[in-house]
């Protein structure tokens, strides 16, 4: 039951950063949400890969071969999102910065194309 | 001699039909030439730069030239005048609000699980 | 984003260094330990922001320039594809693992658990990957801080 | 081994290192000259689509070229492995008919898209980092078409998301095209973190990642069933498909015309991967109809896919037809051409049933209109692509892209006039041109399945028509316009960008059977075949 509690986080993640994009009307809110459902996806796949009493996949010295170890790829994989993550939300964020230039407002509502 | 050329000319069977641009261009060429021909039995009495090229607009002065142009806009207004009821609903849908993008998304969602999940 | 009170830029001249050095060694122990180029890069990007912070964008962007920091940039870009070319020249195959067991640097297989000189190509794609994500970090950093400093400075 | 067999072996992972290399250099060369900076560019970008024939003629020949690394049309390439073909837990491309086909696609785009860029950006600022994100965006847009891996996949995805977005917001001055970049980054980075879920939710399951294993392995569980709903959303939401189009005609509209070429592509590349999902990965449960109930999968899928086609159709047209922006119009125009693509392959997902013997297959009627949507997406990437060409050289020379204000530029511009007739005719399926032989396949097949969708799709496709003759009329017919009387004809580079695609269009147009029987057969045969792609690795 306690290994189950990590996929209620990944749920409660997801849909907390889904109702962020979906109601929030603030830019940086909704890039907040981004990262929220991002980090639920992250922890969903360290969440795949833990093992019951395993220690982190580290070859050191005092280690000895049999010690039951995580499972290294999905770390592996989550690293990847996160250094994307990195890259979508500075993007994200310079072009938040030049749409207030633009519009002088940070309101989703306001954030459109006007048909002439 | 010219068998390279056959995997080109082969025609494009269909189920139920068939599609073959050469022998759409030769009907195209014998077609435009029976019009042309007809054409031929015209009015000889048109004659071009002449009053008879003049566009009458029921009396009322012609505009310059560079009036006369018909706006993108103005083009079928007449259909968008009948369409209204739907683009309406349309143009409520095309709001640019990012959130209801993504609304729509978990709406599709919601759908497919229900219809692919459930069923 | 203008500069902090002296207490913060003493403080932040002391603990650059040791955050550099840190951030240094994650680079270098990438195959070995958690961490590796992007880590350690982001770590030292981090110092790199401290100082920012501490000394404002302003001087920051007098001190380095963003056309450098891309330049170097393109240059751990560039490195890292071109290991994975050279495993195709040495190795036949991409991104092979070409120096291993050849008898250069970082060749040996095994030989104790934490024995640095081992994994062939990898701390030297976690270098250029290192290089890439310190420039890469620290001039969007330094960017985005000067870009709202003036927009500061436009609304005033 | 010889050089070519040898380059042949390696085209799969040179197909994407070359761009990235590209890429990579291109602000350094940027430094020496811009006229070089460009020429390499041009180089890089023909260099790869060179590899990409090569690779593509190797695989619809079964290795004609290069025999080793080729088993039933299929090529596949392992990263790092001891030996190319080694089976390893590995990052493996593997390409068969159908990747081949999306490539070619792939190979043709960015091409016309860098020689027209000479001209068109020639005084825009901040070129170097446009090159640069155009060949990441390349070589994003080929990983997704060759991998077969799906976390690979993910990563290429959100590599083309990222160069997508900032080429999509590169005239920074202007303020719709950095709102189009922002609402492009959210909904492709929600689309891609979903993906990644379900990726994260095989790897649960299965332990691996690589499609063929997992489509090898797949037993249908809840947990797949989750997975399946949300690949095929979050692809059609990057697609474009509707009521999830609106972010696509805002940025294909307010990128620059250069880069719309491009994100064409990458959209088809989502597509691609919509198609590959569920035909290859979920193949054992859309082919093996004996042990699931009366409502089958493959039925509710195609059912599903066509309604959403439908309406794609729809409303892409009729919002088309509204438009008063040029670049808007003909994005709306490419999402009812998306629609189209998929009424046929859902209408033929959908008539997968058993025969009297027992044995699942697809009818006839549904093979046909696999074929002619597949065709469909190569016609469509050209067409629409040759468009915004247009589009683009209009804005160059006029600098304005409202229908309400352009008027009479077929006088000083011929030449452009002449490519948008021919995007004209090939988008709104009229003979002699290429739009023609797919839509006709199309109309043709669904016919047989129900003819509402065939009446459906030929009444919106003669709406299209209506909408580009508008755009016709209001923009290069009519009076001289006194502001536009200085317009002149655009440079050779531009002309040369939109001869590349219309020759191709016109050549299609021509000869459609070449191409069916030589490209689009062998891809919709890739995709029914799923056991061949499983045992590929």
């Amino acid at each position: 039951m306690i290994y189950n509690i990590p996929y209620f986080a990944v749920a409660a993640l997801i849909l907390i950063g889904l109702y962020a994009v979906v109601f929030k009307r603030n830019l940086i809110k909704i890039v907040i949400g981004i990262t929220l459902i991002e980090s639920g996806v992250n922890l969903f796949l360290i969440t795949l890969g833990f093992r019951e009493n395993s220690v982190a996949p580290i070859h050191t010295a005092g280690t000895t071969e049999k010690t039951l170890m995580s499972l290294p790829v999905p770390q592996a994989l989550t690293l990847t999102s996160i250094v994307i993550g990195v890259a979508v939300l500075a993007l994200m964020l310079s072009l938040v910065i030049h749409i207030y230039r633009h519009y002088g407002t940070l309101d989703v509502r306001k954030i459109k194309e006007v048909d002439e | 001699m010219l068998e390279f050329l056959d995997p080109f000319l082969k025609t494009l069977q269909t189920d139920s039909g068939f599609w073959n641009p050469i022998l759409w261009g030769f009907a195209f060429v014998i077609i435009f030439l029976i019009a042309y021909i007809i054409r031929g039995f015209g009015k000889q009495a048109y004659k071009e730069k002449t009053e008879q090229t003049k566009a009458f607009l029921s009396g009322n002065p012609e505009y310059e030239k560079e009036q006369m142009h018909i706006k993108g806009s103005n083009l079928y207004w007449g259909f968008m005048e009948i369409m209204k009821f739907a683009y309406d609903k349309f143009n409520k849908m095309h709001n640019g609000n990012t959130g209801d993008y993504v609304l729509w998304f978990v709406i599709i969602l919601g759908i497919f699980f229900i219809v692919l999940g459930v069923l | 984003m203008s500069e902090m009170s002296k207490i913060v830029k003493t403080i932040s001249n002391i603990a650059f260094p040791l955050v550099l050095i840190f951030g240094l060694y994650v680079i270098a122990h990438g195959h070995l330990t958690p961490g590796g180029g992007f880590q350690g890069g982001a770590v030292v990007a981090s110092a790199c922001a401290m100082i920012l912070v501490a000394y404002g964008s302003v001087w920051t962007m007098k001190k380095i320039k963003e056309k450098h920091l891309s330049l170097f940039e393109s240059v751990g870009a560039i490195g890292f594809i071109g290991l994975a070319f050279l495993g195709l020249l040495f190795g036949l195959v991409f991104f092979k693992n070409f120096l291993l067991g050849e008898g250069l640097i970082f060749s040996e297989i095994g030989q104790g658990l934490s024995n640095i000189n081992t994994a062939g190509v990898l701390p030297l794609m976690n270098f250029a990957v290192g290089l890439k994500v310190i420039a890469g970090l620290f001039a969007i950093i330094l960017v985005m801080a000067y870009a709202t400093n003036k927009l500061k400075g436009g609304e005033n | 081994m010889d050089f070519l067999a040898t380059l042949v072996n390696h085209s799969p992972a040179l197909i994407i290192a070359v761009p990235l290399l590209g890429a990579f250099l291109t602000p350094l060369i940027g430094k020496i000259n811009g006229k070089v900076r460009n020429v390499f560019v041009i180089l890089v970008v023909a260099c790869t689509s060179f590899l990409i024939a090569l690779l593509a003629y190797n695989v619809f020949t079964n290795g004609a070229l290069s025999a080793d690394a080729v088993t039933n049309n299929i090529q596949t390439y392992v990263f790092g492995a001891k030996d190319i073909g080694t089976p390893a837990v590995r990052i493996a491309f593997e390409v068969d008919a159908m990747n081949a086909f999306m490539a070619l696609i792939a190979a043709i785009l960015p091409l016309a898209a860098v020689v027209y860029s000479w001209a068109f950006m020639k005084d825009e600022t901040g070129q170097d980092k446009y090159y640069t994100l155009i060949l990441l965006m390349t070589a994003g847009m080929l990983g997704m078409m060759l991998t077969g891996d799906m976390f690979n996949f993910f990563v290429f995805l959100e590599i083309t998301s990222i160069a997508t977005a900032a080429l999509i917001a590169f005239r920074i001055d202007q303020k719709y095209s950095v709102q189009a970049a922002f609402k492009y980054i959210v909904i492709s980075s929600i689309g891609a973190l979903f993906v990644l879920f379900a990726v994260a939710l095989f790897y649960g399951q299965y332990n691996a990642l690589n499609m063929a294993v997992i489509g090898d392995s797949i037993k249908y569980t809840m947990l797949d069933k989750i997975a399946l709903v949300l690949l095929i959303a979050s692809l059609a939401l990057k697609t474009g498909i509707a009521p999830m189009h609106m972010w696509l005609p805002e940025a294909y509209g307010r990128a620059p015309s250069s880069v719309t070429v491009v994100i064409i592509g990458t959209t088809l590349g989502s597509l691609y991967a919509m198609f590959r999902m569920i035909f290859t990965v979920y193949g054992k449960h859309i082919w093996d109809l004996g042990k699931t109930m009366a409502l089958q999968l493959p039925q509710l899928l195609g059912i599903l896919l066509v309604a959403l086609a439908i309406l794609t159709i729809i409303l892409g047209v009729f919002m088309a037809l509204k438009q008063s922006d040029l670049k808007k119009m003909i994005g709306f125009a490419a999402v009812a051409e998306i629609g189209y693509m998929l009424l046929a392959v859902g209408s033929a997902i959908a008539t997968i049933s058993l025969n009297e013997s027992g044995v699942t297959v697809m009818t006839s009627a549904g093979q046909m209109a696999l074929k002619g949507g597949i065709f469909h997406v190569l016609n469509d990437a050209l067409d629409v692509g040759l468009l915004f060409l247009v589009a683009g050289a209009v804005y160059f020379a006029a600098k304005e892209t409202s229908l309400n204000k352009l008027g009479g530029l077929a006088r000083n511009m011929k030449y452009t006039t002449v490519f948008f007739l021919i995007g004209l005719f090939a988008v709104s399926g009229l003979p002699p041109l290429n739009g023609f032989a797919s839509k006709l396949m199309i109309y043709e097949s669904t016919y047989a399945i129900n003819p509402i969708l065939s009446i459906a799709a030929i009444l919106c496709s003669i709406l299209l028509l209506a909408t580009f003759v508008k755009v016709f009329h209001s923009v290069f017919l009519g009076p001289k316009i006194p502001k536009f009387s200085n317009v002149k004809e655009v440079p050779k580079s531009m002309l040369i960008g939109m001869a590349i695609i219309a020759v191709i269009i016109i050549f299609i147009g021509l000869f459609p059977n070449l191409i069916v029987e030589n490209i689009v057969k062998p891809a919709s045969e890739a995709l029914m075949n799923y056991g061949l792609y499983l045992g590929g690795i």
